[in-house]
């Protein structure tokens, strides 16, 4: 089962409205979906669902046959890549190798430096790997933690707004990146306001409203 | 609302130099006097909920403290009669200085509690620069609680976006330790790169060492000259008790 | 007419950099204009803008800075070592780093500025009441400055600076975290500003600027690529998509 | 007094330092709960303190020690009041070790650590003993009851029971300093007043050199 499944998930946060109520949903195997929505839909909270960083409320989200109430975060990111919005919130080593290297080690991949050196390749970030992250303008350490979750080598990639503050040299990378990635055939969630901008690689879009999501099929590309 | 701070700060002196050179008897008096005191008038209220919360949890360790300081030196120090009381075997002595000490810190940890919680931080600070403390320090202790404002959030961010990434928080003490440095140096980078900005927006706003802050109105006094005279008096008395044998 | 901006000979290098930042770099604003300087992430449009501040040579003591700046009649030679401020402004590229941290309402914060120059109470409260105005704060002025939403601390970042005064006016990307609706309102503020001050300001999209500046420049790796006016600049566009999203514009 | 303090605190803080200074006294007041929140059997709640130290230097880590504890006494832990002159001496101790290059290499700091532990346990010691009675409320105190069953004193009890577990929370305290400073890059480290205290001098050849 190389899915994500949603079963009539319900969530809230303590004290909070509502965000989902009653979401179903399968995401299959090489799909490149878009979350959409306005601010406050929940589809940050959804990303955090994903990895088991938050649990239902009620419901299930199972990924890859595994359900995320009762999997350890660690665990469930050895399948599913997720990166968040500010990338200060994660960079810590010294070199750009070893803040990309960081998700394949703790994951024990035994070919974490070939991974490593591969996503910051495909970024053009393999000319900077031996100098500080915060030496990178910003919109480069973007990028650096899109090329960090691509190293460690999961099945599934969730990013949120990647391609907010990108400058144009960065966002022709990054589809340069997606693109060149398509034969491994992973599966993207991406949430973002930028639907422009992917439309040239997505396969449907899952659009939050009133805490239900609706599926859409659409884009220029085909899950292959 | 606006209570002087520094006739709190005169109480609170007040009331640590009888902690500090006064008898026992009198801290647990003064002790009895703060709670009543904290109960019934109006500027020692605590001003914040989070306070008034954390007051009777904190007091009441202090008393648990308090009690076990003095059966702990019942035991231990073996000095004058022996009596004996559930089964332990407790010294005079012990039991003197112990209650000596606990009385001694229950009052100064109270009158601090009381203080502290009927002052906001920004009060407390104005009241430092007006006391004469450098501009520089005052103006630490203000950036101080915006930062105490925005890092715990901070930390729930990194530790999230290191969990995502398979950073082992809940293994052994070894890679938990490994795991605290992976989330502290992101919140220290960015901590510093935050602190550049904010150093640079500051002069950029025209500010510079030693300039003079200015903050609202910091309450009228209603201490008389012979409250704080009184105040004064006791405090050297209370000094002379302890100098003098 | 607000000051005109030249730098010429403009060398910057961080301490220990690999590369300078820029060397014998030269750009030219003219007085009273709505420049933008637009270029990719790492162009030098921030240190740029510090350099014409005087915060670059003040707080990087160790790096190698030389080079000419002439902000109206007044030359810098080498560039400026100390921040221009009141008579330069900038507003750096986050807003809520540039809000102090140490003020509870919209309205002190603002006033820190002008406490910050030594003014006195009344005069203070005079020109705080009319920035607040002028900005739409009022209705804000006293909410806590970090609950607001991104567009209305960007509005309060800028009217700290805008109440003192400054001629020349600088913002590290104003536009760049705002959504459509908080960039008009941005757009109709800086429209609002008299010519009696000159105003540049960086960007990484054309956007914001087509529609409030009159003078356009482009850097890439620290090089001028472009100078010139609107139309000159709509003209050469096309040219640039390699360093410009130009989608939906050309 | 307060003339050679604030002299000298501008001079360390010149820059980015002042707010960087309260950046560090947060990060005291809340290190600690991160550390229980991994279930790390130490309170390295005095990071805050030797990284400005190391960074700014021994004036602002007076200030910043100070201030952390006045402000943790305000946050309802009035305890941390008597043991400023503690953490007063735990910052010029390591601003001065700092000073002299100890900060350079791993060989200097463990070594550095264990004598700020050291050093530490003696200033604490009589507050503990004095003020607290020698009972603090947490798992050490076991060993202070071990070593007056003994038959030591009460300040020598609470001076063992010191020496026995700062120089281990001190050694690691600065270690994780070290490593911090280690990891920055010079375009940061060049704006503090301290930024040579951790530069080593094959460091700075490689930097010449290029």
């Amino acid at each position: 089962m190389m899915s994500i499944v949603f079963e009539d998930l319900h969530f809230a946060y303590p004290g909070s409205d509502p965000i989902f109520r009653g979401v179903n949903c399968e995401i299959h195997p090489g799909e490149f979906l878009l979350l959409t929505g306005s601010n406050g839909s929940g589809k940050s909270t959804f990303l955090r669902l994903l990895n088991g960083l938050l649990k239902p409320s009620r419901g299930n989200i199972t990924v890859e046959g595994m359900n995320t109430r009762e999997t350890a975060t660690a665990r469930l990111a050895a399948v599913i890549a997720v990166t968040f919005q500010h990338p200060s919130d994660q960079i810590f080593a010294s070199t750009v190798r070893g803040e990309v290297r960081y998700g394949p080690k703790n994951l024990g991949r035994s070919n974490a430096d070939t991974l490593a050196a591969q996503a910051l390749d495909l970024f053009g970030l393999a000319q900077y790997a031996d100098m500080h992250p915060y030496d990178l303008p910003a919109s480069h350490r973007r990028l650096l933690t899109i090329a960090s979750a691509v190293a460690m080598g999961t099945p599934f990639l969730a990013f949120d707004e990647p391609s907010v503050h990108l400058s144009q040299p960065e966002r022709l990378l990054f589809l340069r990146a997606l693109e060149a990635l398509r034969p491994e055939k992973r599966t993207y969630l991406i949430v973002t306001h930028d639907v422009r901008f992917f439309r040239p690689l997505c396969t449907g879009e899952i659009v939050f409203q009133d805490g239900r999501v609706h599926r859409r099929s659409g884009g220029n590309a085909r899950p292959a | 609302m606006a209570h002087s701070i520094n006739d709190k700060l005169s109480i609170l002196i007040f009331f640590l130099s009888i902690a500090l050179a006064g008898p026992a008897e009198a801290a647990l008096i003064s002790v009895i006097v703060l709670l009543i005191t904290r109960a019934l008038a109006p500027p020692f209220r605590p001003l914040a909920q989070a306070s008034r919360r954390r007051f009777l949890p904190v007091f009441l360790s202090l008393v648990l403290l308090a009690c076990l300081m003095t059966i702990v030196n019942g035991l231990l120090l073996q000095e004058g009669e022996v009596f004996t009381v559930a089964g332990l075997s407790l010294y005079e002595g012990g039991i003197r200085f112990g209650v000596k000490t606990g009385a001694r810190l229950l009052l100064i940890a109270t009158s601090l509690l009381v203080f502290f919680g009927s002052v906001t931080i920004p009060h407390l600070a104005s009241s430092l620069q007006h006391a004469g403390l450098p501009t520089q320090i005052v103006m630490t202790v203000l950036l101080t609680v915006y930062f105490l404002e925005t890092i715990p959030e901070r930390i729930t961010r990194i530790f999230s976006a290191q969990e995502a990434r398979g950073a082992p928080v809940r293994s052994r003490v070894d890679r938990r330790v490994r795991s605290f440095l992976s989330i502290l140096a992101p919140l220290i980078l960015s901590g510093i790169v935050e602190s550049i900005e904010r150093g640079t927006a500051l002069t950029l706003r025209g500010y510079r060492a030693g300039t003079r802050l200015e903050f609202e109105g910091g309450g009228e006094s209603r201490l008389s000259g012979v409250g704080k005279l009184f105040i004064v008096l006791s405090f050297f008395v209370f000094i002379l008790a302890w100098v003098l044998p | 007419m607000g000051p005109s901006v030249v730098a010429t000979d403009l060398t910057f290098r961080y301490f220990a950099a690999s590369r300078p930042v820029f060397s014998a770099f030269r750009v030219n604003i003219p007085g009273g204009s709505r420049c933008a300087i637009l270029g990719p992430a790492g162009a030098g449009k921030t240190t740029l803008l510090e350099i014409l501040s005087g915060a670059a040579a003040s707080h990087y003591k160790t790096a190698i800075a030389d080079g000419r700046v002439t902000i109206g009649d007044k030359t810098h030679i080498p560039i400026p070592h100390e921040v221009l401020f009141p008579r330069v402004g900038l507003v750096l590229q986050d807003p809520s780093v540039q809000i102090s941290g140490i003020r509870h309402t919209v309205r002190s914060e603002i006033e820190f500025t002008l406490e910050n120059l030594g003014m006195g109470k009344d005069v203070r409260a005079a020109k705080v009441a009319r920035i607040l105005e002028r900005f739409s704060l009022t209705h804000l002025a006293d909410r806590h400055p970090y609950r607001l939403s991104g567009g209305e601390m960007q509005r309060v970042a800028l009217a700290s600076i805008v109440v003192a005064e400054p001629d020349l006016l600088l913002l590290d990307e104003p536009a760049n975290a705002l959504d459509e609706r908080s960039r008009n309102e941005l757009a109709g503020i800086l429209r609002s500003i008299s010519p009696a001050t000159t105003i540049v300001f960086t960007d990484y999209t054309p956007e914001f600027a087509l529609e409030t500046a009159d003078r356009f420049v482009l850097l890439d790796n620290s090089t001028t690529r472009f100078e010139g006016t609107r139309d000159e600049f709509l003209t050469a566009l096309s040219t640039f998509s390699a360093l410009l999203p130009t989608e939906g514009i050309v | 007094m307060w003339t050679t303090i604030r002299r000298q605190f501008d001079k360390e803080v010149e820059g980015a330092g002042l707010p960087f200074v309260a950046f560090c006294i947060a990060l005291n007041l809340t290190s600690g709960q991160l550390a229980a929140a991994l279930k790390i059997p130490l309170y390295l709640d005095s990071i805050g303190t030797v990284l400005t130290a190391v960074l700014c230097g021994p004036w602002s880590a007076i200030v910043a020690g100070s201030l952390s504890n006045i402000l943790a006494a305000a946050l309802g832990n009035p305890a941390m009041m008597f043991f400023i002159p503690v953490v007063a001496v735990i910052g010029a101790f390591s601003g001065l070790l700092a000073r002299k290059g100890w900060f350079r290499s791993w060989y200097l700091v463990v070594p550095g650590g264990i004598l700020q532990g050291l050093v530490a346990a003696v200033v604490s010691a009589p507050i503990a003993a004095f003020v607290f009675g020698g009972v603090m409320l947490s798992g050490t105190d076991v060993l202070v009851l071990y070593f007056r069953s003994v038959g030591n004193t009460l300040l020598e009890s609470v001076f063992y029971q010191g020496i026995s577990s700062d120089p281990v929370d001190k050694t690691v305290t600065y270690i994780i300093v070290y490593m911090l400073c280690r990891n920055l890059p010079l375009r940061l480290l060049q704006r503090f007043n301290g930024g040579n205290n951790v530069l080593t001098p094959a460091m700075l050849r490689s930097i010449h050199g290029s």
